[in-house]
């Protein structure tokens, strides 16, 4: 399991753990994101979050998103690892590392990468407030993508 | 046989993960619009993978096709 | 020690550790950057390497960069931790660690710091080869600085 | 007293890392020359700092400042 570059695990994440995975003596640049449960959003207090996922196109989707990173940036190692099930308060959600021998590199391709998950990656979250609870990402204010392709939503890590 | 998944707010409407179906040629299109009528899904922001891919609503589904509905992504 | 934002330290970093700081439940986004020792840089194959540092200054425009942040993005919080002495192949240089509300910010406040370091922090890397050796940041091909500020220079994780 | 601070290539060029100067009244900018021909040292791209913080070499010393000369650095 350690060797698996893309995962969705039920467990909390370790981000030492998916950083070394990218960890190389050619990189001297290392970036991770971490996206943790934040309790205010526009604010409304959330109490916890369920994720849930279909697990074997999610990893489908990470590793595709890791592939265009190579494609995009070259010399790039990426590992994500994305949690699912119940979370509280400052939970980690996700952690994204990326290693490249210059830092800009590093920075841009792990910005590509959130955003990219935050699109094609089958994943949900349920919110539960103190006056309810609600699958995210098709609530009614939200507009269709008009070309078929998932499009970005506000998030707890947006 | 055609095996469809169902997941986050779909599948606590219908209350089960899973559904099968007849295969008789369907197109991906067909085969929503046959779930919208049955279940009174609001599928319109709702993408399809057949497979584990991305499918747009002209590509015709095969015996034994695995199709998940996917409702706007939340991930991240 | 454990709660000081902005330290520089002789022992090895715990990236883990500079996060956790970090860490707040207003906070969605956490991002790292992690220096490490590169290999090779133009082709030329680093040994190992030294750090020096006017320590207490040091540690003052390591605030003040965390001051400038604050100033630019507003709801961030900020830790940084840069090592001294000497260092081999792989070993971590700089942790930054940057939480935010929102994604975007944290990566954005992150890049800022680490050039920010690169351009007012105290801080000399004595570079080892298997022909030499020599303190970077004035060899001869670098142009001096114009307006009396320190500039940028080619760096291990540039 | 002014005390002087040496880093990196200039601390192995003096072989020191600190220095002692009579105060008399000197801005950085003269303390500055009177260094660099007493040691040779390239100061073109050194910055220097008062107490630690940057300082302009019209900036008049004081008695008991610490100044370090700060080559241009290459941290992170």
């Amino acid at each position: 399991m350690m060797n698996q570059l893309f995962e969705i695990v039920r467990e909390p994440i370790e981000p030492n753990k998916v950083m070394e995975k990218v960890m190389r003596r050619e990189a001297g640049a290392v970036t991770t994101f971490i996206g943790t449960v934040r309790e205010f959003t526009k604010g409304k207090r959330t109490l916890k979050l369920e994720y849930d996922a279909y697990d074997k196109m999610a990893v489908k989707m990470l590793e595709k998103i890791g592939k265009e990173i190579e494609e995009k940036w070259g010399d790039v190692k990426v590992a994500i690892t994305h949690r699912i099930g119940m979370l509280d308060i400052l939970d980690i959600a996700v952690v994204i590392a990326v290693s490249t021998p210059h830092r800009r590199d590093a920075y841009e391709a792990n910005e590509y990468a959130i955003e990219r998950i935050k699109q094609i990656v089958p994943i949900w979250k349920k919110e539960f407030w103190e006056d309810g609870e609600q699958w995210i990402g098709d609530q009614l204010e939200t507009i269709p993508y008009p070309d078929g392709k998932p499009q970005k939503e506000g998030e707890q890590n947006d | 046989m055609i095996k469809i998944l169902l997941f986050a707010r779909l599948q606590e409407q219908v209350g089960k993960s899973e559904l099968r179906v007849q295969y008789s040629g369907q197109t991906v299109g067909e085969l929503k619009e046959m779930l919208q009528k049955k279940y009174n899904f609001l599928l319109d922001n709702v993408m399809v993978a057949v497979n584990e891919e991305y499918a747009f609503d002209e590509e015709k589904l095969s015996e034994n096709d695995v199709v998940a509905f996917i409702p706007p992504v939340s991930g991240g």
